[in-house]
């Protein structure tokens, strides 16, 4: 059985009981525990079921690699799902549950045996569920669904109750990954003087060295990495991070660090993940290697594990996965497992090594400890189902016969290491096969590319390809001071390690395993994908390691491939019999590691999720049951409802107060672009189809703006200030908009012009006082003259109004007699509740914007966005009065003379009257007789606007009609959604209230 | 070709140890002439090349390909299908493609496991709302099924969704009930197994190097593997196409850039349709593995680099925490870019060109999966005879004469 | 996520403080041209795969547009120079001519 | 209005009441300009990305032709004019921002973090001085900032965003979110 033994553990501390439930279990652990090593401290190995097979699945790695040990983490609006027990680190009352069985762990019913294996290889849901069609919709994949998945989704009905943040970083040299190799390269940087940020994934430092033994500088690692911390610590240039994962490497030196920065103690105040946006100078990648497994007969039953994850949890948390442990490898590196277990007390009834000539140093002290070694031998198949009880031994040349069987708990597999070359890779780090340890390792030549075209990532220690312990710590010396730019003398301890045999590439075993054994040797242990899947992969002409990556799953499981890359690698490359670099890898992408969609958003939530803009009156609209809109990033009131309306009734009483006696109106959203120069005029010219450079001081023009590509993109009232300044009002979307575009023009295009800018939206408040008694109101708070002679129609007038200093326009988008007010935005309130107020006898009523769309449509007035949605041009909405002829140039003008747009027989705005009174739905289309050449059916308009006018009491529409404007009076049929129904309407003019503009114009 | 079927798995998994089974497509290695030469063996590409043996039995054919068949964006989308678009030639051409999704594991004998699971466009303004409503009036007019539905039919069909956000409430969605999403590696597998099963030559690994011409006419290319002479050549080559038009000498109106997408670890199930937020810009649905496929934004620059840059996902992912709380508490899996082309009016290119006997069919854009066997159907109409009503509108004169073929317009984004 | 150096305001800008502009030094064609030049300058774009010189707007900091040399495959930035130009500063070209010898991009061409 | 007063954290967050602002855009070689507006705050011409303040009064360089010109709003509407006419005869604009504008001072042990939290700029004490004026994006807004001092920041934006401005440094000046990067 798996246990604690009664010492060891250089993690934990056995003074500090740890509390924690696994499948509702009441379980114990020590401080210092991940929640693996915990599990395996009380005997739990099956820990899992696989994603295709469901078959049971104990742990087999101890970090960011392991496939198996995926849990649900935590209960209600804390439960996580697909939390790897490895990198978990256990904490007082965690709980955790296996996942994807059904009815429970030890008996799922969804578990596929041996014989309906041979079904399920590589393209088996590619074959089969043809037939019949319907079959795959409603029976065979609501069947694969409920099947597939892993963990349990987070409820839905609860927000995520904790915080994350982001944090820029910018240093001259990030190491990542905090084994003797980052500590010596960060303190060489460090020394040369560099601004260095050191990070580890996990909370403790060291890596391998600390568990693996050896010498540094005389010194065991464990006392050199102490020693190396504090160093380290002590130089004001370097800043160290553990828990923090380096995730991604991306373009120019961004990289994303992953900090999880309270998942250990969750009761802590404080963000839970802090993303780091890092941009490095240089980038040290000091990840170290991932442990290969071995491809044999049930390599993935519950207690066959990797022989470094078993040297880390009998090292580093004093546990074991059995009492007798085979150890299986091809390389000397295992050899150090053995004996670690032997000196722990344990039995190692053989070592199984692969080679030939077994193995050196190692394999003499091995021997020397009395375990027995078995050379060129093999693992033919693992005897147990939810727990290894023995092995069977046979020549790892040949098809498996097996020479004898071994009754053992565990097995230690060793198939050799690859270093981790993902973050050199994310940018395009280039790889080059090693042939002699069979790795691909990062090719120095061929590294990622910076914005100035040089390297920017180096490689050093294990992640370079040295696997001897004083390679590793002279190659991150020199990574560490060529990243800080110096050059110099080599100031890196000398190290001593064991002398190692060379390792013998394995990639089956044994070599010739006939089908029934290739059928369970396990590549992929999370997708079920086997030595025989891959294999029939390549029968099948799915060659490129993409095609079988993606044929088969290979790879695709939530470990990214970190255990089965190199080995599925290896057997395409046998079956194509081609040499392992011409197949090539797949391409390895961010994040190394999963992370949390949560530190991915940031503070980027909630009210901060994205800014809302907000007016000087908001805070009224808010309290006075405004219903909101946005318009863009603002809210603007679409009605405001009063305690038993509806919001028809309240556009319907708003409407009725602007035409009849008052309404109130907060334009302050409305773009206010500030256009000045000599060539102002000249400029805006070129600006708005229409002639601005001839208007006077003291007078408003409406404006269109037309892009180059001659579609309507805004319009607005223009106001000359004075002779070189006009004031430009946009639409309340396109206030930075066209301000970007105006920018544009004049800083790439003419930029001679002597014109300056400035978008002064916010600094007014503008409100519209609109309706017949709209000069009463203005006349009884007092100040300037706005009689119709002092200030008529279409002009403006600076002044005070009511003791506020003042710009006043009469200009109208109602049709009603009205007026626009801005003042200081810091006034806009007092002025709004003061017009409130005084309004009130004369029966003031605010509306919002639905009341101001049914009023410019009652008046035929267009809105963009509305009328208009960028394949509308002036020309088709009437306002060829509003395009100069005079002027032989104006953005846009070039692209209307072109062949569709000159062309008359265009669609053209009219107003549209149903014949029964009904109001035309939103964007319904007219038909035409019959069908195009694809049998849709032939159109002859739509409807761009359509309200209920309160005033005309029928519904009213606007619309692009086929030669419209030359059919006044036609009745023609539209067409609802349902495909059946039809309403009449009939082609009128735009203009259904007061034609004449009397109201306006008093 | 042996037909793939269970009783076929059976028989290998019995009897032959699976060693009975055909290679999907031959390994073909070029011949000296062609009728017609396909370049591109992405979905576009493989798809054009069935329906010229299919539907006008032009099997003389080759399909030559730079690295691998479906390499390129055809495994590197979000695998939504659907046709709710706008416009009518739009509208054609994506309805045509949903048409052939629903039989193409039957045609092909292969399982793309289409799975017409619905999709979903949220409205959250006012102004999307009018959008869709439109869109829903134009797709009864052309023959696609889709309604504008109510915020609590919403909910019923996707439970995990967050009706009111704090910003952007929800106020309807349009409802594609037969859209739905496809195993994107398994159509171009498919495609590929029904071609070479035609006797047409898939050509890995061969690269274009020049196109050759006989006064006005191709005449054929240059390639990595030799000249291949051809009546008709037809570039199918998404964001490579300018390339492959400055070799026949022409240019196009498109830019290329990267479109981000990431996944989810697998999850159980929790929603079965496709729900797209475009106020939001997030997207996503649920994979039979059980990942959560998100798609993410397209790169502000032009490049051809198959990543892009982290602050798209940032802002996706943070879109789609508002719309559905619990991604918050999921984990990002793995992200990735494909290369888009994207014309003037980012509607695709189909289309003669300036050089006789030379088509090009480029521009897709993000919506490029989605449309693969109506492309290929209307391509090879037009290649085989000269004309195609599914492609008339998407002629490459269309930008000199302004006439547009704009899907922005309403609400609708295509992804 | 690329980063500029902003010629007017001298700030190294990432990405996100930017904004693009598409294809630089496109010669406007106005009233009067041939539809071929209109449909040129609007639509028709290099989209070349290596340098590349296109419009930025350090749109987050001093709102001035530049230009910037770019390979679109390594993502290589040449250099960066203001938009009130009607073409490439000697020394960004001859930097360029030095590091992807014989290049071409549009009518712009370096010695081989 | 999400408040301010009583907020404690890793920084003090105050937004600054009556600061007034006038956008000067013009020739930065103009003489003219440059007396006028120096006239106008007593301090000298800033350089390049410079914020020369003292009290309610300074110049903050915005871009190579526009000009920030702080003072107390009081004085702003009347400065604005008569700016306007000192600068009658040259080619440039002048216009008072100050309610388009509002003005938060983080003052603390920890600013230079918590903006580091919001903006994409290197906030390391050898990168960024006190002194240095910086326009840039916190979190998803335009804004500007300086250092009057190691302890001291002042920020401004739009006012329309106020109230985000306000949630963003709130949450980034968190009490338990200190990410202790800038010093030991």
């Amino acid at each position: 059985m798996s246990t604690r033994l009664a010492s060891g553990g250089r993690l934990i501390d056995r003074s500090k009981r740890i509390e924690f439930t696994f499948n509702g279990k009441r379980l114990q652990g020590y401080g210092g525990d991940t929640l693996a090593s915990a599990l395996l401290g009380c005997d739990q190995m099956l820990v899992g079921r696989s994603f295709k097979y469901h078959r049971p699945r104990g742990i087999v790695a101890s970090g960011v690699e392991e496939p198996n040990a995926l849990v649900n983490l935590g209960a209600g609006h804390r439960h996580e799902p697909n939390q790897r027990a490895t990198t978990t680190e256990l904490f007082h009352g965690l709980t955790a549950t296996s996942q994807n069985h059904w009815p429970s762990l030890d008996y799922d019913i969804g578990a596929v045996n041996g014989f309906f294996g041979r079904f399920l290889t590589a393209g088996f849901y590619y074959k089969t569920f043809i037939h019949p069609r319907p079959f795959w919709k409603h029976l065979y994949e609501p069947f694969i669904r409920q099947s597939a998945g892993l963990g349990r989704a987070p409820d839905p009905e609860t927000r995520d109750p904790d915080h994350y943040e982001h944090f820029y970083a910018f240093v001259d040299v990030l190491v990542v990954g905090g084994g003797v190799a980052g500590l010596q390269a960060a303190k060489a940087a460090g020394e040369a003087g560099a601004r260095v940020l050191l990070i580890e994934q996990t909370a403790h430092w060291g890596g391998r060295a600390v568990v693996d033994g050896g010498e540094i500088d005389g010194k065991s690692p464990e006392d050199w990495v102490k020693e190396t911390m504090q160093a380290l610590d002590a130089m004001d240039n370097v800043r160290i991070r553990p828990r923090t994962m380096g995730a991604g490497v991306y373009d120019h030196g961004y990289v994303l660090g992953y900090e999880r920065c309270t998942d250990h103690a969750p009761e802590a105040k404080g963000p839970r993940h802090r993303l780091w946006r890092i941009r490095a100078k240089q980038i040290v990648t000091a990840t170290g290697a991932l442990e290969r497994p071995l491809s044999f007969a049930g390599n993935d039953v519950p207690g066959v594990m990797l022989a470094s994850a078993m040297r880390d949890y009998l090292v580093n948390y004093g546990v074991t996965p059995g009492d007798r442990t085979v150890v299986v490898t091809n390389n000397d590196d295992a050899y150090r497992t053995a004996i670690a277990l032997k000196r722990a007390g344990l039995e190692v009834p053989c070592i199984v090594d692969a080679r030939k000539n077994g193995g050196g140093a190692l394999m003499a002290e091995a021997q020397a400890l009395g375990i027995r070694v078995e050379k060129g031998r093999g693992v033919a198949k693992i005897f147990g189902g939810k727990r290894v009880n023995g092995v069977a031994i046979c020549p790892q040349t040949g098809e498996g016969a097996v020479l004898e069987e071994i009754a053992c708990e565990a097995v230690a597999m060793s198939g050799g290491w690859s270093p981790v070359v993902h973050l050199w890779s994310h940018n395009g780090g280039k790889l080059m096969w090693d042939d002699e340890r069979a790795f691909f390792r990062p090719d120095p030549d061929r590294g990622p590319i910076n914005h100035d075209g040089t390297p920017f990532v180096t490689t050093a220690g294990a992640a370079s390809g040295h696997m001897r312990l004083n390679d590793i710590l002279q190659d991150a010396d020199k990574a560490g001071k060529n990243a800080a730019g110096a050059g110099g003398e080599p100031t890196a301890p000398r190290a001593f390690d064991a002398d190692e045999a060379p390792l013998e590439p394995v990639w089956l075993m044994p070599a010739g395993a006939h089908y029934g054994l290739r059928l369970k040797a396990w590549l992929d242990y999370q997708n079920d994908v086997k030595v025989s899947d891959v294999q029939l992969a390549a029968h099948e002409g799915y060659e490129s390691v993409e095609h079988t990556k993606r044929y088969t799953t290979l790879g695709m499981a939530t470990d990214q491939g970190k255990l089965s890359n190199i080995n599925g690698l290896a057997v395409l490359s046998g079956a194509l019999g081609e040499h392992i670099p011409q197949v090539g890898t797949t391409t390895f992408r961010p994040p190394y590691s999963t992370i949390s969609m949560g530190a991915i958003a940031g503070d980027a939530r909630g009210a901060l999720f994205q800014p809302v803009r907000k007016t000087p009156m908001h805070d009224w609209h808010d309290e006075n049951g405004a219903a909101w809109e946005p318009v863009g990033a603002w809210r603007r009131p679409y009605t405001y409802v009063r305690p038993g309306e509806s919001k028809v009734d309240s556009v319907t009483r708003e409407v009725n107060a602007a035409r009849q006696a008052i309404g109130l109106l907060d334009a302050s959203t409305l773009g206010k672009i500030l256009v000045k120069g000599p060539d102002a005029g000249r400029f805006l010219d070129m600006l708005y189809t229409n002639m601005m450079s001839t208007l006077k001081p003291g007078k408003c023009r409406y404006g269109l703006m037309c892009t180059e590509n001659g579609f309507l993109t805004d319009d607005g009232v223009v106001a000359r200030l004075d002779e070189d300044t006009f004031l430009c009002h946009t639409t309340t979307g396109g206030a930075d908009r066209i301000h970007a575009h105006m920018e544009d023009w004049l800083q790439c295009e003419w930029w001679d012009w002597k014109v300056y800018t400035a978008n002064i939206t916010e600094a007014y408040a503008q409100i519209a006082v609109v309706g017949p008694k709209s000069r009463k109101l203005l006349e009884k708070i007092g100040g300037m003259d706005v009689s119709k002679e002092a200030l008529p129609f279409m002009e403006w007038q600076e002044g005070t109004l009511g003791g506020f200093a003042a710009r006043v326009f009469r200009i109208s988008f109602s049709g009603e007699l009205s007026y626009e007010i801005a003042v200081p935005a810091g006034q806009g309130r007092a002025l709004w509740d003061k017009l409130l107020e005084s309004g009130e006898e004369f029966g003031i009523t605010p509306y919002g914007t639905e009341a101001l769309h049914v009023m410019r449509a009652e008046k035929g007035f267009i809105m963009i966005g509305d009328e208009t949605d960028g394949t509308v041009i002036p020309q088709d909405l009437g306002l060829n009065w509003a395009i100069s002829k005079k002027k032989t140039d104006y953005l846009g003008k070039r692209a209307q003379e072109r062949a569709h747009m000159a062309n008359p027989d265009r669609w053209q705005l009219v107003g549209l009257e149903t014949l029964d009174g009904s109001v035309l739905p939103d964007g319904i289309y007219a038909t035409a007789k019959g069908k195009n050449a694809n049998g849709q059916r032939n159109t002859q308009g739509r409807v761009t606007s359509t309200y209920y006018s309160p005033t005309l009491k029928k519904g009213i529409a606007l619309g692009l009609v086929h030669k419209g404007p030359e059919r006044m009076g036609a009745v023609i049929p539209f067409l609802k959604d349902d495909g059946e129904t039809v309403v009449e309407a009939r082609i009128v003019s735009p203009v259904f209230h007061d034609p004449e503009g009397e109201k306006q114009n008093v | 070709m042996k037909r793939y079927s269970a009783f076929a798995i059976v028989r290998e998994a019995l009897m032959n140890d699976h060693k009975g089974w055909e290679r999907a497509w031959r390994n073909a290695q070029p011949k000296k002439r062609y009728d017609v030469v396909i370049v591109g063996a992405g979905g576009h590409g493989l798809a054009t090349a069935y329906y010229l043996g299919k539907n006008f039995g032009i099997t003389n054919v080759a399909v030559i390909e730079k690295g691998w068949l479906g390499g390129g964006n055809t495994g590197r989308n979000t695998t939504i299908i659907r046709s709710n678009y706008l416009q009518d030639a739009s509208a054609a051409i994506y309805e045509k493609a949903r048409s052939l999704y629903e039989t193409m594991s039957q045609d092909l004998n292969y399982n793309v496991m289409f799975s017409p699971r619905g999709v979903m466009m949220l409205a959250q303004t006012e102004h999307e709302v009018r959008g869709y409503q439109r869109t829903a009036h134009a797709n009864a007019l052309q023959g696609v099924q889709t309604e504008f539905i109510s915020p609590r039919r919403v909910k019923d069909i996707v439970p995990i969704i967050n009706l009111d956000g704090p910003r952007y409430p929800v106020l309807g969605a349009l409802w594609q009930e037969r859209g739905g999403t496809a195993r994107h590696d398994a159509v171009a597998w498919g495609y590929a197994r029904a071609c070479s099963a035609m006797g047409m030559d898939i050509i890995q690994q061969c690269e274009v190097t020049g196109v050759t011409r006989d006064g006005a006419r191709v005449s054929g290319v240059d390639t990595s593997k030799g000249h291949i002479a051809c009546e008709k050549l037809g570039i199918v080559v998404a964001g490579h196409s300018g390339e492959l038009a400055r070799m026949a000498g022409f240019r196009l109106p498109v830019e290329s850039a990267p479109l981000q997408a990431l996944v989810s670890e697998p999850i159980k199930p929790v929603m079965d349709c496709v729900v797209m937020a475009n106020t939001v810009h997030g997207y996503m649905s649920q994979s039979d593995k059980g990942e959560m496929v998100i798609g993410g934004g397209t790169d502000s620059y032009n490049a051809f680099t198959q990543r892009g840059s982290f602050h798209h996902i940032e802002h996706t992912v943070a879109a789609l925490i508002e719309t559905f709380p619990m991604v918050s508490r999921l984990k990002m899996l793995r992200q990735w870019g494909g290369i888009v082309d994207m014309t003037g009016d980012r509607s695709p290119i189909l289309s003669r060109t300036p050089v006789d006997g030379i088509f090009i069919n480029c521009g897709w854009g993000t919506g490029g999966f989605k449309a693969i066997p109506g492309s290929g159907w209307g391509f090879a109409e037009l290649m085989a005879t000269g004309k195609s009503a599914l492609c008339a509108e998407f002629g490459m004169d269309r930008f000199a004469k302004g006439r547009f073929i704009d899907e922005s317009v309403a609400a609708g984004v295509a992804h | 996520m690329l980063i500029f150096n902003c010629p007017h305001c001298g700030v190294a800008a990432e990405e996100t403080e930017l904004s693009g502009g598409g294809e630089a030094h496109l010669k406007r064609f106005g009233p009067g041209c041939s539809d071929a030049d209109f449909e040129g300058y609007l639509f028709t774009r290099e989209n070349p795969k290596g340098v590349h010189f296109e419009r930025w707007r350090h749109a987050f900091g001093c709102g001035k547009w530049f230009i910037a040399a770019r390979d679109t495959v390594t993502l290589e930035v040449f250099g960066t120079y203001p938009a009130q130009t009607s073409e490439p500063p000697r020394e960004i070209f001859d930097r360029i001519s030095e590091k992807r010898p014989g290049w071409s991009w549009c009518n712009l061409s370096g010695e081989a | 209005m999400s408040d301010l007063s009583g907020f404690e954290g890793l920084v003090a967050i105050r937004e600054v009441e009556n600061q007034g602002m006038l956008t000067v855009r013009g020739d930065f070689g103009s003489e003219v300009l440059r007396a006028a507006v120096t006239g106008l705050t007593g301090v000298d011409f800033p350089g390049r990305r410079v914020a020369h303040v003292q009290g309610a009064r300074g110049l903050l360089w915005m871009s190579p032709d526009e000009l920030a010109v702080l003072l107390p709003r009081g004085e702003a509407a009347q400065a604005a004019t008569r700016l306007a006419g000192q600068l009658a005869g040259v080619h440039a604009l002048v216009v008072d921002v100050s309610d388009a504008r509002v003005h938060f001072e983080i003052e603390g042990r920890v600013v230079r973090e918590t903006i580091a939290k919001l903006a994409p700029v290197d906030m390391h004490p050898d990168s960024f001085t006190p002194g240095e004026l910086r326009r840039t994006r916190f979190g998803q807004v335009a804004a500007g900032f300086w250092m009057a001092d190691e302890r001291t920041a002042r920020i401004f934006c739009f006012r329309s965003v106020r109230d985000y401005m306000a949630g963003l440094l709130t949450v980034a000046a968190d009490d338990h979110s200190e990410v202790a990067y800038f010093r030991k």
